[in-house]
Order: structure tokens, then C-alpha cells, then sequence
């Protein structure tokens, strides 16, 4: 009798730890937070004075969080699908049957290995009119290209999308060329049979296929996409002016640089009240799914 | 719409150089317009690479294919208007069972009603009308299969090629599709060519067998031909179960003078030569035999309901007969053995070539 | 005992005054840690700060300037400095603008290290030449004029770095030239919204815009030396920037007033916008540290450190009553005129350096000024609700 | 067999090109760094450097100053193996037990608790800064490597918890079963039978935890002492550095130095990476 | 070391309130020491569930359960002296197949020397000896299996429970793993519970059948009793292969009036009792007669060899016949069907349960 009790026992015991700590982390972390947004705390924490809603009303009055969600709304769109598409069209290619498809799989995927920090100056400099591309390309000759995206207010964060999807593409491409390489063979001979051509082939039955790689792919990559923070401060550090400033980075100037914690506490909020829209959801499946699969 | 199938000095072989296996060694096959032609052969011996290449889906490294008599090397797969059954189906996951049925008319670009029209017809006919809405993951093994022949149907292809359709089903259910699919080819009367290493499968479907092995054809003939004349040892072992029993022994004498000796027993029999043969009895035809003089010690006794299988030790090894289920022979009884004769299959003991 | 100093002077003549003060402390039986944090003007920095106050272990030392001083002091961290103070004395030995700045309710929490004096306007005099430039412009309209002439030439009449604080940098003479004191004082210091309102206002940030139209495309993300380096290098013609800019050139092998020309940013004479780094001293509850800190105070506040320090920053003492032999021109100048302003009333803490308000409010601020400079559809109007707006932060 | 449909050169041309594409960057890092001053100053950025010039990349490794400190990367760099070998090692290590448990004892509620650990992998870690600071402060860890690593192990759970349950979800229950039938209990079972079967996706997680934790910044500036700052701190002191000689050719040796160790996991590990992830680190 | 088990009002709820399923409603089952006992039963009729309360795997919502007498709810698997063959084998993919042996004697401290000893009996008894270094990925279906009934072995336990040890096994293979089941059953008399859903496996290899369905028991005996009494039309038509014939009617008369009429024929038969019933009927007793009143069309002839399977269109449905491979009928064929009567089975045709 014991030894069957503490089997039961046992392994909830083991995760105990981990759960106790990482429940700490999360959620401790994140009720302290939303405490700091209710009070007026700036160079420090401060939890004497309680402001209500106050922090919310002037972050939702702040020109620069609006350009923040603005860009946050224009980067994940277009990093995440760009991202995919970019991905999965290499994906598609390097299924063809490839010579050299480790070392190119590997030439896509590098990116991910390096963070910001390391390349956000060659990124830099490549994206800079009279350093980069533009400069390049004048040097060889075609004097009307034009590639200033970096330094006017407007185009800024489709600098931020094009290095964010840089970085991300050899993702989704390895994780689609799992999916592709996973589907039966004879689906596609029996496509063949049937009478349908490669694009219809890809189009009709095997994108359906992947449909949960493409679910899966677009969770990480929007959850990293409301995280980016290395990428914007390395490239552009949310300049020209605030112009490519995203929450998260505005979340770290307003509480660590400019002493208002209080109102960095607040966009933390918001954003942990975005990442818990696109998670719960998911949550939800995860754990509805196959309530008692074995 | 039953074509002919006209397959000549096929070869296949994978890859180059040293690495090169030559999968198919010079496969020479016709099937007659309407034929059922089974394929049978232990797993790797090609059946599924010569269907690839009947269907286009691998090109032949030499050899000549018509199918109707026209010429199909290099044709693509979707014009040779043919239909193949895979064994793991290979439904389209994503889409409903009668968008799959009728994915291969929409891309013939059959008009939305005719297509509608065939959906259904074909649904009728394997009783499936209900499950039109459904996914596949919705529906059981065998529904799956019934879909999987549905989307072949409906196109009333010139050739039905299958690829063991049926080696994901479990005992019963196989027994069912089995008919199903006879009952169909009955019913259409299309060609057929069905790979399978089931060989009951291939007794009670085929009209013809084909037996290859490591990419050589065996045998080729109707089921009966197989079972009671099979060209050598091999064939003789793959098809019939329980397997047929081989007795390795040496003739002596001639004629009526003729008689078989083996290790522990001899047996007057009609000999087809003189030497070291190896004679090949089917389970039904060795009777338990008080009197014979060829004993053994029954080791298991197998009861399947309808007919009881005695396992026997002897001195040629194991050999198996099949009794009435009323036999009463218990493990360790020491029974005689008999042959009735006329069910001999002789051969080489050297090269197991059939003799006569 | 041990000093851990947090700082961000990382580049090479800031490095080399830090190591002197580090030598400094080590002839005194000290341990010397240098936490030196690069980046953002100090943004990284402060993320480590307070990271490291919250953690309960906190520097000895760091490198904290302006009203943030206060801010940190009403948080009740700092260490009072007032036994070190009266022992050296420090009331009688900085200017009372400079020691208001060090305390908080009337107690020394921080000590000054130098002065810097914002609005400079340096040239390469090979360049003006080239172009045809007679002298330094003493106001905006000589300024464009002379711009006008380098652009012509093929120069880049303008050499700008690219961050946020670079573009306030540049704002910050041009409401000062453009504005006068008065208007200065009650913009940027008590932030009236009348001030922020005005004409004056409108007339700084036309000129402002029109002084961006001189300024070449890839300034975006370009550090303030690499701007410096491009009039080194006669690229460029103009640089606004702070007397740091000097060390770049000095470093370079330049002289000033041959190769280089330095003076007040276009109508600036006779003001004086003042930089003062400081370094605030931490609490702490080990006593050979406690000790070591005060030993870092008076060395701070020592004439030799104060000499060579001021001499590779470029700066000028804090100090009054130094002896300025060894200073070239520039700081000679500097120093003249930071004593003549401070009587004069020209004397004004730099907002761009955040020596004029605290840190949420130059940073609100630095939000609209570096929006408008970067957004040219942005019209003054809309620059100025937005600084009104940007005034309320708290 | 499909492939024949499509022109190849095409696939290839598109290939290149998107190869192009991602190797632009790291080029630009290898070729200037290789560069001498003046080429920097007159070529452009793609220019092929005209010699071989280790130089900077010695400097950047054992010479260049930042502050006062003129070690180069070399002391950063082992901070950070210091830092992420054991951090890696740790994070990996419990979130296989995890997950061990998640999967395969399952207990009423265990999917819950699950759901609610998988947020922290979504969690934005600025969040966490302050509080976790005041933590370490009361740990006494503040400003060492041991509160640094424990943070990565904390911060890195949630992750590896979640590839390690899902990896799991897939090894039949059956193989459980047949070990506790032949009397393995919890641990042996984890150590003997799981643990053997997990390489595929130990190798994702390591990968993966390994580059998050070379990588980070964030953590690295805030949570370390003097001593104790890993490479990305070291190589943004040294690259955030103003100063009017700035030798980008040193920069960029650095930078490349400091990315080293996760490109190299990527090129030696990377079919690991992409195999583990197909065994079903990440489904759908 | 044969034990008995003693299965005793055993119950299986799963979920709770409103979702509780109950997957085994009051099973009671004795196996005798050494005896080998068959479950069978059709996919999800509880049979996985009772094998893992057995194994103390699960625990049973009520109920009782004995091994060798001794009471082991709540004791853990590895204390109930039991081995278990699972469908999948639950081979341990890293360990070489020695390992695999010897990991449970391994865990139950066996010393190395003793353990090596062990696993090459258990090796050679299983003509395994050759592969002892591989892994189970380098070995074929039929290896793997035998390694898992190796593993089973090595620890001689009490009691061996088999879960659908060889459905995923081809059907050559399956025959053979079958009989070398059976040959170490004999071998090492150890109690076995053997869980299928194969009815040939069933019948060959148990000492006694036990049939459910729903987690209700129909019958419990020996193979013989189930094949030529089952209990009700469900257990008939589980049992044997192909099914048994059911022929819905109407007894009149009684004594030797008794006359069995149906839809399209009458037989004189002995009846147990007038009004409606069903008459069961298995393949091997029914007749091709060409003198039979009770007539029909061939609509499928199914040669196997040893037998060919006739199936007739009748008035009560789709009657098969096994005929001698000699037969010869056609598809279309009118033919006249006799029952030879003996080997009636009868049931009400209500409740379908067994009439007598
Ligand atoms: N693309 C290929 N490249 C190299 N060898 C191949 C290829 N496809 C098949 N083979 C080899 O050819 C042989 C025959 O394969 P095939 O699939 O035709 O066998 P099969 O008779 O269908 O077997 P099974 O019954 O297992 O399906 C096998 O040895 C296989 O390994
Ligand atoms: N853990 C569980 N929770 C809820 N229901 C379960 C659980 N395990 C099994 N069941 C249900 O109990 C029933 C019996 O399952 P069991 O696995 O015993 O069937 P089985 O007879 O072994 O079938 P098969 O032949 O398919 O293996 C099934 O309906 C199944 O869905
Ligand atoms: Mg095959
Ligand atoms: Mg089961």
C-alpha cells in the first residue's frame, strides 16, 4: 500500500519545485506589476501612493504608446506573414529535392543562432542610405535607387519587419519542412494520379495539410513578435524620434530610463493583456484537447 | 472501358554506380482486358515499384509499357486514366469524403453537377452516402476504405491499379473488403492489377496471380494453376495456409516399382524420376493413418472450429495436417501418416523446380 | 575598503580620466571597481542601477547628473556627503549653481566632476574656407548664409549624430539663439506652457527644421563623434554639439583655432548652457566601503584629478580658482565665460543634457522635439500642443 | 518525382538568391572585420577586404579597452560559458522531468497547471526585471553569476517544460506500463527508458536554451556584478563605445566572436534541431 | 509456478458525474492454475482495461481480484509477480535486446552473472540468440515479438497477460508467432491471459474463451463449447470464420412435425420449440444440393485452395457455403442448399439468446 500511495505522490512532488517557482515567476511577477501600475512610482518602486487608474489614462494618452501599438500592429502583421510566407516558400523549394540542401537549410537558419546585439550594427549599416544598400548601388551605378526606409519617420519599422524576418524565416522554414517532409507520400501520388498539377497540388492539399505547422508557427512567432525588444533597440532604438517604437520598448524607457515605472508598469499590463489574448485561446485547446487520449 | 495492360521486359534500377540495385530484373506480364491480375511476393521484392511504374509515378529504367495498346513511357501519370488504392489510403485529410471522391473529376474539370452526380452515384454503390460530410479522420478503417475505392471508381478509369489495400484492416473487416472488391470488379468490369502479400487475398480475388520474387516473376497463372501446380518450391511455400509440407527423399525404381524414401518413412508412389526429389503435400491432403507406417509424435493441436490442424514431428521435420474437427488426437499421441497420391507435387531437390 | 563605480564613460579620453581617478583611489589602499556600462547615453546604465538598488546592493558610486540627483535622493538611497563637504570644504569651493545642484534638502548627496558647456558651434576651418566662409556665423541668418556657401561647395554644411537626446542637442541653441534667455528659462526649466506656446517657440522650431535641411540623409542612429569625425575628416562643415566635441578633434591631432574653430552656437553669446557630471554616492552598510566612498568624494573633488580629468574630457573644474595654464583656448574660453554668465544671468542648465528637468519630463520633451526633427510633415503647431502636453508629465 | 515539372533553374536561382539574403549580414561582419581602417573608410560595405588582417580580431578578443578595462572579450567570454553551461545544463535537466511528468503521470489537474506554466513562455521578461532583482537581493545573489543563472533557469522553464511534455505525449504509455510491470520505479523509469529515447529533442532544447542564454542582454546587464557581465554586455560596451576612431573592424571581430559558439551549435547541430523539432517539439 | 486468478465482481468506471463511463460492469472470471485464458471481444468492449487491472495498472472501481490466491488490490505491478506482452511489444527502443530481457531481472537485483545465464536460456528457448545485441529497430515484426515474449519469459513469473500480442503482425507471420505462443504456453505452463480480437487466434490457442462485449461477459468455455454452442447470435457470429449463417423463421409442429419454415424454404428438422426463431447455421454444415427445395443464385465464389466459399442469394439474405475446392459452380448458378442438421443452432428470436 505505501509504495503505490508514494508512486501517486511522487511525481507531484518532483514538479513541485519547478511549478512553485515558475508559478512565482509568472504570476507573481505579474501581480506585482499590476500593483506598481496603480501607484505613482517612478526611479523606484514605490507603493505608498495609490493613483488608481491614473498611469492608464496618461499612457492612453500618450502620442508615443499609440505609435507604439501602431507599429506593433504593422510589425506583426507583416513579420509574422512575411516571415511564413518567406519560410514556407523556401520550405516548398528545398523539398524539391535540393543539392546542398543541408548547407543551405543552414544558411537560412543561422540567423536565429545570433542575437541582435551581434548584428544589429552590420544590420545597421546595411540599411543606412549613405552606407548600405543605397550607397552600393549608387557606387555601381544605378543613381536613382532609392532605399531610405531607415531614416524617415514613416518607414522606419519596415526596417525593424525586414531584419525581424531576417531572423525568423529559417524558423518557419525548418518547422514547414518538418510538416512537409511528415505528410504520406502516396497523398501526393494520388494527387498526381488524380490529375492535379504542382501548384494545385501544394495549393489544395498540402498547405491544408499544414495547416497546424502554419497554427503552431504563428503562435511563436506572434508571442516573439509582441517580445521583440533586441531587435528595435539595436536598429533603430525606436528612432527616428519614436517613430519605430514598439510596447516593449517603450515599456523599458518609461521604467528604467525616464523614472516612470508607474506608467512602464501599465503598458506592461497592456501588453501581458495581449499576450494573453492570442495564448489563452490556444491554452484552451491545448488543454481541452483529448481529455483522456490514453 | 477495360483496357488491356501490356507490361514487356520491364527494369528498374535505383540509383547509380556501385550503389546501383536493380529492383525489377526484365518483368514480361499481360493482362487481358477486364482482368483481375494479383501480384504477390514477400515485402521489397517490387510489386509496388512495378505498380509505381504501370501508374507514372516512376519511369522504368528500360522495358516497354502500353496500356490499350498505346505506348505510355513518358506519359504523366494523370493522362494514363488510371486509379490506384493505397494502402494507407491516402485520403486527402483536409477535405470531405465527397470532395475527395470527386477532387480527380474537378480537375478534369467536370462540370459541378456532373461531378455531383458521380459523387453520389459512386457513394451508392459502396453504401457510403451518409459519410459524404465527413473527414477522414471521422471515419473508421474501413470507411476509409470504402473512400479510398470511391475516389478510384469515380473517375471509371481504363485501369485500377491497388497497392495493398487492405493490409490496414484487421482480420474480419479484411474478409468483408475482400468481397467488396470482388463484387466491384464484378460489377465495373475494369482491369485491375492488386499487389498484396496476403496470399489467401490473392487466391479468392485474382483471375490471374503473378508471384515475383526479389524482383523476378515466379509464376504466373489463375489462382487454381498456383495452388495445385506451383512452379517450384517457393511458390509452393508462399501460397496455401497452413503451408504445404516438403518432404525431402530419394526415388528409387520406376513405374509401379517406384517408391519414395525419406527419413523414417517410404511411400509407393507414381514418380516423375529417379534421385533426390523433394515432394510438396498441401495439409488437406496428408490424412492421420492408424495403420501407416509413417509415424510421428503430434506436438500441437490447433482447433480453428471448422477444421482441427495437427502439428506432427517426424523424421523430416514438422508436417501438417489438416482433420475434421471431430479428430480426437491429443499432444504427444504417436499417429501414422498417409498420403492420398493424387495431389503429389514434385521437385528438383537442388534447383526446387517443379518436375512435370 | 572597495568602490564599485558605475559609469558610462567608456570612450577613449572619458577612459582615461576614469583610470587616473582609479589610480587615484588605488594610491589610497582602495580597491577600485570599475562597472562601466556603454550605450544610450547612459540608458543601459541606469537599467543596471536600478536593478541593483531594488536588489539591496547597490554601487558605491554612479555616474548621476541633473534633477535625477533629487529624484533618486527623495527615494532614500543616496549617502549625505555633508561631513566630506564641510571637511573640504566644497561651499566655498563651487558655485553655488553648480553646489545647489549636488543637494537635496540642503544635504550633499552627490559630487561634481566638471562642467561642459553645451552650445558650442564647431567648425573645420579648411572647410569654410573652401567655401568661402568668412568667420564663425554669430547668428542663424549667417549661420544658413554660410551654410548655404558649404552646400554649394559640396560639403555637408552639417554633421549631426542621429539619437533622440542628439536631436534635442541641436534644438537647444536654436531656442536659446532664437528665443533669448528669458524664453529659455520658462520653456525648458519651469516648463510655463505660455512659453511652450508662443511665437518664440514657432520661430525656434522653423529654424530648427530649416537647419535640418542642412543636415545629410544618414544621420539616422550615427553617434554624436562620428558627426564629430565628419568635420574632422572635412567632410562637413558644422557640428552643434558640446565641448566633448573638443576631445574628438584633440584626439585627432587637431588644433583649435588653426584646424578647428570653435564659439558660441548662433546667437548664444553671452549665455551659457551648462553640463555638469556628477557622481551620486549610494548607501551602504559596510564601513572600509563607507570609508572608501568619502576617500572617492574628496578625490573627485581634488585639484589634481579635477586638472587632468577636465583635460582629457574637454571640460572645464568644477572647481573655482583653478589654475587653467594647461587648458587650451576653448576651455579657457569656457571657463571665462561660465563666471561672466553666472553674473550676467546667462547662465542656463542644458535640457538636452538632462540638467533642466527630470528625467520623465526631458524625455517627454526629447519625444516631441525628435519627432518633429524627424518628421517633416509634422507642423510647429502640432510640435508645440505636443509639448504642452509632454510638460504635464510627471 | 514531382520536382521535374518545374524548371529547376528557377528553384536554384530563388534558393541563392534567399542565400544571398540571409548570409548578407554576417558578410558584412566577416569582410569588415578582416579590413584594415582605411579600407573601411574609403570601400564600401560589400567590398572584398584586401588582405587577411587578424589583427582586429585579436584585439577584439584579448586587447580592446571599454572603460578602463583593456582584457577585450576574452574575461566576458568566460562569464558567459561560465553563466550558460550550467544554466543550460539545469533548465534542460528539470524541464525533462517536467515534462516527464506532465506526460507520463499524469494526475487530476496536471493538464491545468500545465496551461497555466505554458504563459510564462510568453511572458515579455522586461516584466520581470525589477521584481526579480529584489528577489536575487534577498537571495543574496544579486550581481553574481549564481543569480544569473538561476534567473535563466527560471525564465528558460516554462520552455523547456513545454518541449519536453509535448515530445513526451508522443512515447506510448504502454512502454511505462511494460516498466513498471518489470519493476522500475518513477526514476528508473525516467533515467532508463526516457531519458535514452530523448535525444532528439535534448538537442532541440539545448540548442535552443543555449542561444537564448548566450544571447541574452537583458538579463546579462541587469542581474550581473562587475565581474560577472557576459559577452553581450562585453561586446555592447565595446561597440556602444563612442569614440571618434572607432575601429569597426575590432567591432565586428568582436561581435562575430561573441556569436561564435550558437552559430557554430547551429551549423554542427542544426539537422538536430530541425530533426527534434519534426519529432514533435512543436505540433500544431 | 502456475497461479490461479480469481476475477470476482470486477467494475470499471472512467470520468466522473455526468461523464462516468462504465467500460466493465461486474466481470467474474476463475482461471485454473496453468490454464490459458482467451478474451475476446470486439474493439472497446473493455478488454485493454480488464488486462491492466489485472497487471494493477488500473484499479478496479469495485470488485475483487486474486492471484494464487492472494488478495492484490493496491499492490503495485512489479509486486504481482506478473509478465505482459502489449501489441506494440513496449520494446525499449534504446536498450539491445539482452537488455531488454534482462531489464526486469535487472530491477528486481538479480546479480549479472545469474541475469546473463537467464537471458540466453530465455534466448535460445526463442531462437533469438543472434540478434541479443541488436536493437529493436534492426529487428523485423516477427523479432520484435518474439524479443517481447523473451522479456516476458526471462522472470518466469506467476502470471502472463498477453494484449493483442501479434495484430500487428502479417498474416504468415502471425500463423507462425501463433504456434510458438502455444509451444511455450506447454512448455512453461505458466496461467496466461491472452486478449484478442482475432477469432482464429482465439480458438487455437486458448484453454478456455471468454467472449465480451460492452464490459458485459457472454460466455465463458472451452473453444470447442463456444464454436458448436455459443451462447447467443452474437457470440455465434463472433466466433468462426466465415461467419455463421443466421436463418430467421418460424417452427411449426413438434417431435418429427416439426417444421422449420423461412422465407423462401422449410427444413425438417428437430426443434426445441414452436414459433419464432433463428437457426444458426456454420458454413461447414451447409450443402450444395442439387436436389434441395430451399434454392438461390451464386453470387460469389471464393476459391482458397484447401476450400472454396460459395455464397448464395437466398430469400433470408446471403447464405455461404464451404465446398471442396472440386466444386464446380459458377457466379449465376441456381443452386439448391441442404443443412445436414446435426449441428443446429438455435435461438430465440427475440433475445437471441441459445434455445437449449
Ligand atoms: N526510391 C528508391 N531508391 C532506392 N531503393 C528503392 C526505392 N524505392 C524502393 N526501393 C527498394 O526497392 C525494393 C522494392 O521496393 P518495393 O516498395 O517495390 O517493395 P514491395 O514489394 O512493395 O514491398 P512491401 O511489400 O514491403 O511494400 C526494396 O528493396 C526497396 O528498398
Ligand atoms: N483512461 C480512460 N478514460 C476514459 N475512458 C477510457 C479510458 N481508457 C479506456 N477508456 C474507454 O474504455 C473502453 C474500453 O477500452 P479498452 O481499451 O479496454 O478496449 P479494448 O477492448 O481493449 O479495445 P481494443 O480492441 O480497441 O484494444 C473504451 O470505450 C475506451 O474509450
Ligand atoms: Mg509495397
Ligand atoms: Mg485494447
Amino acid at each position: 500500500m505505501f509504495m503505490k500511495s508514494f508512486e501517486n505522490v511522487l511525481p507531484k512532488l518532483v514538479i513541485a519545485p519547478g511549478f512553485v517557482l515558475g508559478f512565482a515567476f509568472i504570476y507573481g511577477f505579474m501581480i506585482w506589476n499590476g500593483v506598481l501600475s496603480v501607484t505613482s512610482s517612478r526611479m523606484l518602486p514605490n507603493y505608498d501612493e495609490f493613483v488608481g487608474l491614473e498611469q492608464y489614462v496618461s499612457l492612453w494618452e500618450m502620442d508615443r504608446w499609440l505609435v507604439a501599438l501602431k507599429n506593433l500592429g504593422i510589425f506583426s502583421v507583416l513579420y509574422v506573414g512575411g516571415s511564413m510566407f518567406l519560410g514556407m516558400g523556401l520550405a516548398i523549394f528545398l523539398d524539391q529535392k535540393i543539392r546542398f540542401e543541408g548547407v543551405l537549410r543552414t544558411v537560412y537558419l543561422y540567423p536565429m543562432a545570433l542575437s541582435f546585439i551581434v548584428t544589429g550594427t552590420a544590420w545597421k549599416w546595411i540599411l543606412n542610405p549613405s552606407l548600405g544598400l543605397e550607397k552600393l548601388m549608387h557606387d555601381l551605378g544605378w543613381a536613382s535607387f532609392h532605399f531610405d526606409w531607415l531614416v524617415q519617420s514613416d518607414t522606419a519599422i519596415y526596417c525593424v519587419v525586414i531584419a525581424g524576418i531576417w531572423q525568423s524565416a529559417g524558423f518557419a522554414m525548418a518547422l514547414s519542412l518538418a510538416g512537409l517532409r511528415g505528410i504520406d507520400d502516396s497523398i501526393i501520388k494520388a494527387a498526381q494520379i488524380d490529375g492535379a498539377s504542382l501548384p494545385r497540388i501544394y495549393w489544395r492539399i498540402i498547405l491544408p495539410i499544414l495547416r497546424p505547422v502554419v497554427f503552431s508557427t504563428v503562435l511563436v512567432l506572434s508571442h516573439l513578435s509582441i517580445k521583440s525588444f533586441d531587435l528595435v533597440m539595436a536598429l533603430t532604438a525606436g528612432g527616428p524620434g519614436y517613430s519605430s517604437d514598439v510596447p516593449a520598448t517603450f515599456m523599458y524607457v518609461m521604467s528604467f530610463t525616464r523614472g516612470q515605472i508607474g506608467l512602464g508598469a501599465a503598458s506592461a499590463t497592456m501588453m501581458l493583456a495581449t499576450v494573453a489574448a492570442i495564448v489563452v485561446p490556444y491554452l484552451y485547446s491545448e488543454l481541452r484537447a483529448k481529455p483522456h487520449e490514453r | 472501358m477495360a483496357a488491356s495492360l501490356h507490361i514487356a521486359g520491364i527494369r528498374k534500377v535505383f540509383g547509380k554506380g556501385a550503389k546501383a540495385v536493380e529492383v525489377l530484373k526484365k518483368i514480361d506480364i499481360d493482362v487481358a482486358p477486364g482482368e483481375f491480375l494479383i501480384l504477390v511476393g514477400p515485402s521489397g521484392c517490387g510489386k509496388s515499384t512495378l505498380l509505381n511504374i504501370i501508374a507514372g509515378l516512376e519511369e522504368p529504367t528500360e522495358g516497354e509499357l502500353r496500356i490499350a495498346g498505346k505506348n505510355v513511357i513518358g506519359v504523366a501519370p494523370a493522362q494514363r486514366d488510371i486509379a490506384m488504392v493505397f494502402q494507407s489510403y491516402a485520403l486527402y485529410p483536409t477535405m470531405s469524403v465527397a470532395d475527395n471522391i470527386g477532387f480527380a473529376l474537378e480537375m478534369r474539370k467536370v462540370p459541378k453537377a456532373a461531378r455531383l452526380k458521380r459523387i453520389h452515384e459512386v457513394a451508392a454503390m459502396l453504401q457510403i452516402e451518409q459519410l459524404l460530410d465527413r473527414r477522414p479522420a471521422q471515419l473508421s478503417g474501413g470507411q476509409r476504405q470504402r473512400v479510398a475505392m470511391g475516389r478510384a471508381l469515380a473517375r471509371d478509369p481504363q485501369l485500377f491499379l491497388f497497392d495493398e489495400p487492405l493490409s490496414n484492416l484487421d482480420a474480419k473487416l479484411r474478409v468483408e473488403m475482400r468481397a467488396e472488391i470482388k463484387r466491384l470488379h464484378l460489377v465495373s468490369g475494369i482491369t485491375s492489377v492488386y499487389v498484396t502479400h496476403d496470399q489467401i487475398e490473392a487466391m479468392t480475388l485474382g483471375s490471374r496471380i503473378a508471384v515475383m520474387k526479389d524482383g523476378i516473376l515466379q509464376q504466373i497463372g489463375t489462382p487454381d494453376d498456383i495452388y495445385r501446380r506451383p512452379a517450384n518450391t517457393y511458390v509452393a511455400g508462399f501460397i496455401g495456409s497452413p503451408t504445404m509440407n516438403f518432404i525431402a527423399g530419394q526415388v528409387d525404381g520406376t513405374g509401379a516399382d517406384a517408391v519414395f524414401s525419406f527419413e523414417g518413412g517410404e511411400l509407393r508412389l507414381p514418380c516423375p524420376t529417379v534421385g533426390k526429389v523433394t515432394l510438396g503435400q498441401r495439409p488437406e491432403h496428408i490424412h492421420l493413418d492408424p495403420d501407416a507406417t509413417w509415424r510421428g509424435e503430434v506436438i500441437l493441436v490447433e482447433p480453428t472450429g471448422a477444421d482441427t490442424y495437427v502439428v506432427v514431428r517426424t523424421g523430416v521435420g514438422l508436417i501438417t495436417v489438416r482433420t475434421p474437427p471431430s479428430t480426437q488426437v491429443l499432444m504427444g499421441d504417436v499417429v501414422g501418416l498417409s498420403v492420398s497420391g493424387r495431389h503429389n507435387n514434385w521437385f528438383d531437390a537442388q534447383s526446387g523446380l517443379r518436375l512435370i | 575598503g572597495e568602490v564599485e563605480v558605475l559609469h558610462w564613460w567608456t570612450s577613449g579620453g572619458e577612459a582615461k580620466s576614469v583610470s587616473e581617478l582609479k589610480k587615484i583611489m588605488q594610491s589610497k589602499g582602495h580597491t577600485w571597481k570599475d562597472f562601466a556600462v556603454a550605450g544610450g547615453g547612459g540608458d543601459n546604465a541606469m537599467t543596471v542601477l536600478k536593478s541593483r538598488v531594488v536588489a539591496g546592493n547597490p554601487p558605491a558610486a554612479a555616474q548621476i547628473k541633473g534633477p535625477a540627483l533629487q529624484e533618486w535622493a527623495s527615494e532614500g538611497v543616496l549617502a549625505n556627503l555633508d561631513a566630506t563637504a564641510k571637511a573640504e570644504n566644497w561651499d566655498s569651493l563651487l558655485p553655488k549653481a553648480i553646489a545647489d545642484g549636488m543637494k537635496y534638502k540642503g544635504n550633499y548627496i552627490a559630487v561634481p566632476v566638471n562642467v561642459h558647456r553645451v552650445n558650442w558651434l564647431w567648425a573645420n576651418a579648411a572647410v569654410l574656407k573652401k567655401s568661402g566662409v568668412a568667420g564663425m556665423p554669430k547668428t542663424w541668418t549667417e549661420f544658413f548664409a554660410a551654410t548655404d556657401k558649404i552646400k554649394k561647395a559640396g560639403f555637408i554644411p552639417v554633421a549631426t549624430g542621429g539619437n533622440a537626446w542628439n536631436d534635442l542637442t541641436n534644438f537647444e541653441p536654436v531656442a536659446l539663439g532664437v528665443g533669448g534667455v528669458k524664453f529659455y528659462n520658462d520653456a525648458f526649466v519651469k516648463l510655463d506652457p505660455k512659453a511652450l506656446n508662443s511665437d518664440a517657440m514657432k520661430k525656434s522650431l522653423e529654424t530648427f527644421r530649416k537647419l535640418k535641411g542642412y543636415t545629410d540623409a544618414g544621420a539616422v542612429g550615427r553617434d554624436w563623434n562620428i558627426a564629430t569625425a565628419m568635420v574632422i575628416q572635412e567632410k562637413a562643415g558644422f557640428q552643434l554639439m558640446g565641448d566633448w566635441a573638443k576631445g574628438e578633434f584633440v584626439a585627432a591631432g587637431k588644433v583649435p583655432g588653426k584646424d578647428f574653430l570653435c564659439a558660441a552656437a548662433p546667437g548664444n553669446a553671452g549665455t551659457y548652457t551648462f553640463n555638469v557630471d556628477s557622481f551620486a554616492m549610494f548607501k551602504l552598510k559596510d564601513a572600509a566601503a563607507q570609508k572608501a566612498q568619502a576617500d572617492l568624494a574628496v578625490a573627485i573633488m581634488g585639484p589634481e584629478f579635477q586638472e587632468v580629468f577636465n583635460l582629457n574630457k574637454g571640460s572645464i573644474p568644477v572647481r573655482l580658482n583653478m589654475n587653467m595654464d594647461k587648458f587650451d583656448e576653448c576651455a579657457k574660453l569656457s571657463a571665462k565665460e561660465f563666471v561672466d554668465t553666472a553674473k550676467s544671468g546667462g547662465l542656463v542648465p542644458s535640457v538636452s543634457q538632462d540638467m533642466a528637468l527630470k528625467p520623465a519630463a526631458t524625455g517627454a520633451l526629447k519625444d516631441v522635439v525628435s519627432q518633429f526633427w524627424n518628421d517633416d510633415k509634422m507642423t510647429p503647431e502640432t510640435a508645440m500642443k505636443n509639448m504642452v502636453k509632454a510638460a504635464t508629465t510627471k | 518525382m514531382i520536382t521535374k515539372h518545374l524548371p529547376r533553374a528557377l528553384i536554384y536561382g530563388i534558393l541563392l538568391i534567399a542565400a544571398l539574403f540571409f548570409l548578407a549580414p554576417l558578410y558584412v561582419m566577416l569582410a569588415t572585420s578582416f579590413k584594415d581602417a582605411a579600407q573601411i573608410r574609403s570601400g564600401n560595405l560589400l567590398s572584398w577586404p584586401n588582405s587577411l588582417n587578424f589583427e582586429s580580431w585579436q584585439l577584439a578578443w584579448s586587447s580592446a579597452c571599454t572603460g578602463v578595462d583593456c582584457r577585450g572579450l576574452k574575461p566576458y567570454f568566460v562569464n558567459s560559458v561560465i553563466m550558460a553551461v550550467p544554466a543550460v545544463l539545469i533548465s534542460t535537466a528539470w524541464g525533462a522531468i517536467n515534462g516527464y511528468v506532465l506526460s507520463l503521470w499524469k494526475f487530476t489537474g496536471s493538464e491545468v497547471l500545465f496551461g497555466f506554466m505554458l504563459f510564462g513562455v510568453f511572458m515579455p521578461f522586461q516584466v520581470v526585471l525589477l521584481p526579480m532583482s529584489q528577489v536575487l537581493g534577498y537571495l543574496g545573489l544579486s550581481s553574481s553569476l549564481g543569480g544569473l543563472i538561476l534567473v535563466h533557469c527560471i525564465a528558460g522553464l516554462a520552455g523547456t517544460t513545454l518541449f519536453f511534455r509535448n515530445y513526451y505525449t508522443a512515447i506510448p504509455k504502454e512502454l511505462v506500463n511494460a516498466a513498471r510491470i518489470d519493476g522500475a520505479g518513477f526514476w528508473r523509469i525516467f533515467f532508463r527508458i526516457v531519458i535514452p529515447m530523448s535525444t532528439p529533442i535534448l538537442m532541440v532544447t539545448l540548442i535552443w536554451q543555449f542561444t537564448n542564454i548566450w544571447n541574452d542582454f537583458l538579463f546579462g546587464v541587469a542581474f550581473s556584478g562587475a565581474d560577472s557581465k557576459p559577452i553581450t554586455v562585453g561586446l555592447n560596451n565595446m561597440a556602444n563605445t563612442s569614440s571618434s576612431v572607432k575601429s569597426y573592424n575590432v567591432d565586428m571581430a568582436a561581435a562575430v566572436i561573441a556569436g561564435l559558439p550558437t552559430m557554430l551549435v547551429y551549423v554542427l547541430a542544426g539537422q538536430y534541431f530541425v530533426k527534434g523539432l519534426t519529432a514533435g517539439a512543436v505540433k500544431g
